[in-house]
């Protein structure tokens, strides 16, 4: 059999954080503890056993020009191959299964983190990613306008309505509860939802994810090397990733719509021999805004175009539902950890896949997927399938 | 990292492309990203349609003064509805995106993966030196007030008292890089100049004079990179990836000898290694050590164990180095001569040992026979070790 | 170091930190450069790509092809809004900011800018058209738009 | 390439004619941040403040790190033990600036370096050891003639009630 053939799993995880703030905890003194319990996980030593690792930050989030200097050390990869990923932590998870499918690589680490609670002036970083000429000299304060213009070009063209929108919200928020990681989660009904202010037309501040601090460390393996060193490996059907458009060109983008989803779902689901929808048992599906999970789960066609909103209403959403979503709490509930929170998704498959969700565990699942975007103002977003 | 027996398919260079260094350009960062993009893809008689994946590279926002600059510079990077992802080790980065692409087609996940490096200096006021303020620890060492050239300079002090080189020596780089230069079309600080120049120019850090340095630099780069059952129907004379390396040291530069770059030397061994190469000083005919001043052309080559530790310097003086001589070195005329807009600097250096492989580099073509070749680049706080081997 | 942690808040240091410079200077580009000219007296250019229109002018086309600059003088289109009550830290804004995305009747894509246009005429497909500050206050940046409003 | 490319593209300005250039934007998002230095950066502030230079202990190897880690690079285990550490080294390597952080040219010039301090532990030669980077109070002609080079220094402090629990409580290394 041929190293191409061999497929990758993930053979540990470990997490820190998951707090509105930590400040017990430098940057990096947090990804040490998450990338020291994600070894003590696969029963590995970072030191002889890890062939690469790579680290996925940005710049300004770290508030560290060329932060990749700092990523070495806490991960156990210092003087090692090592390198960073100026991307989300999915991301990462796409340049490990590629390491891996050289056969140069046997067991590759990948590590993420966002500590938002350090960045005084995070409007004005958001404000720094926008195009400088035609977008960012407005005067529109807050640059999350971008997921206001999609998510009302989304209804107009779906009939998904506003009550739809605050729906989902009441599902994560209360899924939540049973999460140890959901910071963010509340027991609330629809009418809380209905009745606040908002934020963002058409989205109250329910609707919305609020940021949260956390480190997350995952240890992938090639399948001699999984079937070694775990019992209940979780395999990586097929992980896909895609941009529709750079920021310095978001005119390109086709409102309403999230293409980057699609062309990243068809790329998992083609490595995975799939046509289509692939028949999952759950997703962790991106929701840092609410309309967000109804869009995407239509474009990644885990459920038919239109149909997001009415499956939400009957409750096939719900966690006893047909297709449970965002059984965690999703971002709503967790927060949005910077290039963290895709793995912070990724994360809640994994567990659920190993049996070790805790409270939130469903039954009897197989196959999951996670589809994660890296916010605004970007349209970048990452699709990856799971199985046990 | 182990060699890797089952594999049928090599990963192949099959088209470049470079934009002018320059000072200060009109055009924005996405704008050089295409530029430069579309000279390779035309170059290899392909369309953005025929691309299947994105690869860029850049290194600090704070220079362009984009958050989030690989997704600015994606459209640019012909990232349209493609799968792109920034990879960075700062300054190494140049060298680092083919290395990326490589896995990126030798994984079976991508077949033609366009490689862009875009770096906009000219935007950051005072001076783009400012940034650099930022790379430091922000608690241990920032509140020292540093320049970058610091730490430059510290290393070339060190150098100079480990092995005995003298400024006089190591000028003799910036000098080589320059006049090579003066053939490339891209250049920036392309000179005749003379080690008295390098010496009375301006002091900076001392040793470190402004003829040391690389200069302040608007530019980009780009390549494409294949399959080999791809590469076969584009081109004749595909140029191969042998061997990749890359290694990243602790983050502690100040608790470590300076005097040799161990960072290299890890990530050279990896890279040999998986080429197959055993004496790299007997085996390579043609190299681009990464050269952002002039001492570190020297380092690096001793780190690529192209010469024995301290070594370099007598060999420069030899003339060892030059474009006829024995073993060239930045026959494209380097960072000090082209210009430096960082991450493309590093990948102009690989495309340009593509154009010397395929026997394309006009003027700047080396006088002997080459075959196998080598760059490298460096990055952080003396961390960052990148190293590809190609061959033709 | 995951046993010896300090938990006394006066224990722990907050050091403050910055990533700035004193400005950035950004050119406008290529296409840039001839919008902002076409600004300045009041016109909107557009790119167009074979048989399509790009608004505002990108230099190059989404196929990498280079676009050739023509003047719109369409009627504008309503593709989507927003309306921003909250800063990203949650504090009500004095006046809320209408947010709209205009395409030119017959273009692919349009511009991102503010809009005056009342709340209750606001809906996906409206008419608008832009309306310029006075010559003398134009800079060639894209704020010599003041907004847009019902046409 | 330059067999068959003459002219690449890139279109140079001047620097006046940059800012003369209509639709030019200049803008500086504000990014400002509060690092939290976390257990062992504080205690190790805390600790020059009282004079002292504090380093920490990897219970695997047995290195002492100075500045002090949360956990052992080299190991990847947390370390374990607060280590006092002589206040006294040699320089490594020195250099003299002329230049400030934002490249302008500085009246009276500085000597900056690394000092490598007689930590217990390291082997001469060895290509790791315990230290700081920080400025140097010698004669800039030592830095040049290479008489710096190697040279035993000590910390010179800053007067107890300046010290504010931050590196530059230390002034700077002065010879012994």
């Amino acid at each position: 059999m041929g190293v191409l053939m061999s497929r990758v799993a993930i053979v540990g995880v470990g997490w820190y954080g998951f707090k509105p703030t930590t400040i017990d905890v430098s940057f990096q003194d947090m990804m040490f503890e998450s990338s020291a319990r994600a070894y003590a996980n696969a029963k590995i030593d970072p030191r002889y056993d890890v062939d690469a690792f790579v680290d996925c930050q940005e710049d300004m989030w770290e508030g560290i020009a060329i932060s990749d200097e700092f990523a070495p050390e806490p991960i156990g990869g210092a003087l090692r191959p090592t390198f960073t990923v100026a991307g989300d932590g999915l991301e990462g998870i796409a340049h490990a299964y590629m390491l891996i499918k050289t056969g140069h690589f046997n067991v590759v680490s990948v590590e993420s983190h966002g500590k938002p609670s350090e960045i005084k002036t995070l409007q004005d970083i958001y404000r720094f990613a926008l195009d400088p000429l035609h977008v960012r000299p407005l005067d529109y304060v807050n640059p999350l306008f971008y997921a206001g213009l999609d998510a009302v070009a989304y209804m107009k063209r779906t009939g998904a309505k506003r009550e739809h929108l605050a729906m989902v919200a009441v599902k994560n928020k209360n899924n939540g509860l049973s999460n140890e990681r959901a910071s963010f989660s509340t027991r609330i009904d629809l009418d809380y939802v209905l009745s606040s202010s908002y934020s963002i037309y058409p989205m109250t501040n329910y609707e919305i994810a609020p940021f949260s601090d956390a480190s997350i460390t995952f240890v992938l393996a090639n399948e001699d090397y999984a079937k070694k060193l775990t019992e209940n490996p979780v395999w990586i059907e097929g992980i896909g990733y895609s941009t529709e458009t750079g920021t310095g060109a978001t005119e390109w983008h086709e409102w309403g719509k999230m293409k980057s989803f699609r062309s990243a779902a068809l790329m998992a689901y083609k490595m995975a021999n799939l046509n289509g929808n692939p028949q999952v048992d759950f997703a962790e599906i991106e929701d840092r805004f609410s309309f967000m999970e109804l869009l995407a789960l239509e474009e990644t066609m885990l459920v038919k175009e239109g149909e997001a909103h009415k499956m939400l209403e009957k409750g096939d959403l719900n966690r006893d539902g047909f297709l449970p979503v965002n059984p965690s709490g999703g971002s709503l509930s967790m927060g949005v950890q910077l290039e963290a929170t895709g793995l912070s998704r990724l994360l809640e498959a994994y567990l659920q896949l190993t049996g070790k969700a805790g409270n939130h565990q469903l039954k009897n699942v197989r196959r999951g997927l996670v589809a994660s975007w890296r916010g605004v103002p970007t349209y970048t977003s990452m699709v990856a399938l799971l199985s046990v | 990292m182990r060699s890797n027996i089952f594999m049928k398919d090599r990963v192949a260079i099959v088209g470049a492309g470079i934009t002018t260094f320059m000072r200060r350009a009109l055009e924005t960062p996405r704008e050089l990203a295409w530029e430069a993009a579309k000279m390779a893809l035309d170059s290899a008689g392909l369309t953005l349609s025929d691309i299947d994946c994105v690869v860029i590279g850049s290194a600090p926002d704070t220079f362009d003064g984009m958050h989030l600059k690989g997704e600015y510079l994606g459209d640019g990077s012909g990232a349209i509805n493609k799968p792109m992802t920034r990879v960075y080790v700062g300054g190494g980065t140049g060298v680092f995106v083919p290395e990326s692409a490589y896995w990126h087609v030798a994984s079976g996940v991508c077949k033609k993966v366009l490689v862009v490096a875009e770096e906009k200096m000219s935007p950051a006021h005072p001076h783009p030196q400012y940034v650099f303020k930022y790379i430091w620890d922000p608690i241990i060492e920032r509140p020292l007030g540093p320049n970058l050239l610091w730490i430059f300079a510290m290393e070339m002090r060190r150098y100079m008292a480990k092995c005995g080189a003298k400024k006089e020596d190591i000028a003799l780089v910036s000098v080589k890089n320059k006049r090579n230069a003066l053939d490339h079309p891209a250049a920036l600080t392309a000179a005749n100049i003379t080690v008295d120049d390098v010496l009375k120019s301006e002091t900076l850090v001392w040793p470190v004079n402004l003829l040391d340095v690389s200069p302040v630099t608007d530019g980009a780069a780009a390549l494409i990179m294949t399959s080999e059952n791809v590469a076969r129907e584009i081109t004749d004379s595909p140029v191969w990836v042998d061997g990749i390396g890359f290694t990243l040291e602790n983050q502690h530069w100040y608790n470590r000898e300076l005097a040799f770059p161990r960072y290299l030397n890890y990530a050279a061994r990896m890279a040999y290694k998986m080429a197959g190469i055993e004496r790299p000083w007997k085996e390579i005919d043609v190299a681009e050590p990464y050269d952002p001043f002039d001492y570190k052309e020297l380092h690096h080559i001793e780190g690529l164990m192209l010469a024995r530790p301290c070594e370099a310097w007598k060999l420069v003086r030899e003339g060892y180095f030059d474009r006829n001589g024995e073993l060239p070195t930045s026959p494209s005329g380097g960072l000090l001569g082209v210009g430096n807009p960082i991450a493309a600097a590093g990948l102009m250096k690989v495309a340009e040992l593509f154009w010397q492989l395929r026997y394309e580099a006009g003027k700047r073509q080396v006088k002997k026979p080459v075959h196998k070749a080598v760059a490298n680049a460096w990055g952080d706080l003396m961390q960052a070790g990148t190293v590809i081997v190609l061959s033709n | 170091m995951s046993y010896d942690k300090r938990n006394r808040m006066e224990d722990l240091v907050i050091f403050p930190g910055e990533q700035e410079v004193e400005k950035y200077v950004y050119t406008p580009g290529i296409h840039g450069l001839e919008f902002a000219k076409g600004l300045k007296e009041g016109k909107i250019l557009g790119m167009k790509c074979k048989d399509k229109i790009y608004v505002p002018p990108k230099t190059f086309c989404p196929d990498f092809t280079q676009g050739e600059l023509i003047e719109i003088n369409d009627e504008w289109i309503l593709v989507s809004y927003t309306i921003v009550y909250q800063d990203m830290y949650k504090n009500n804004l004095p006046n809320p900011k209408i947010i709209g995305v205009i395409k030119p009747k017959n273009a692919e894509t349009g511009l991102i800018h503010l809009l005056n246009v009342p709340l209750d005429k606001l809906e996906i497909g409206i008419k608008l058209k832009p309306v310029f500050k006075p010559e003398n206050e134009r800079n060639g940046t894209i704020n010599d738009i003041k907004y847009f409003e019902l046409s | 390439m330059s067999s068959k490319i003459n002219k690449l593209p890139g279109i140079k300005l001047k620097e006046k004619e940059m800012y003369s250039l209509i639709g030019l934007v200049e803008d500086m998002p504000q990014a400002k941040y509060d690092f939290a230095a976390g257990t062992t950066i504080s205690k190790f502030l805390e600790g020059l403040k009282e004079g002292k230079i504090l380093g920490r202990k990897c219970p695997k190897c047995g290195r002492i790190f100075v500045p002090p880690r949360s956990y052992c690079e080299w190991c990847h285990v947390a370390t374990n033990e607060w280590i006092e550490v002589p206040q006294t080294g040699e320089i490594h390597t020195a250099v003299i600036t002329y230049i400030s952080t934002k490249r302008e040219k500085i009246e009276r010039p500085e000597v900056v370096g690394t000092i490598k301090l007689d930590v217990p532990g390291y082997r001469d030669g060895e290509y790791e050891f315990a230290g700081l980077f920080h400025k140097i109070c010698v004669d800039p002609q030592d830095v040049i003639s290479g008489k710096a080079i190697g040279m035993k220094v000590k910390v010179r402090w800053k007067p107890k009630e300046e010290r504010k629990g931050n590196i530059l409580d230390i002034e700077c290394f002065e010879p012994l």
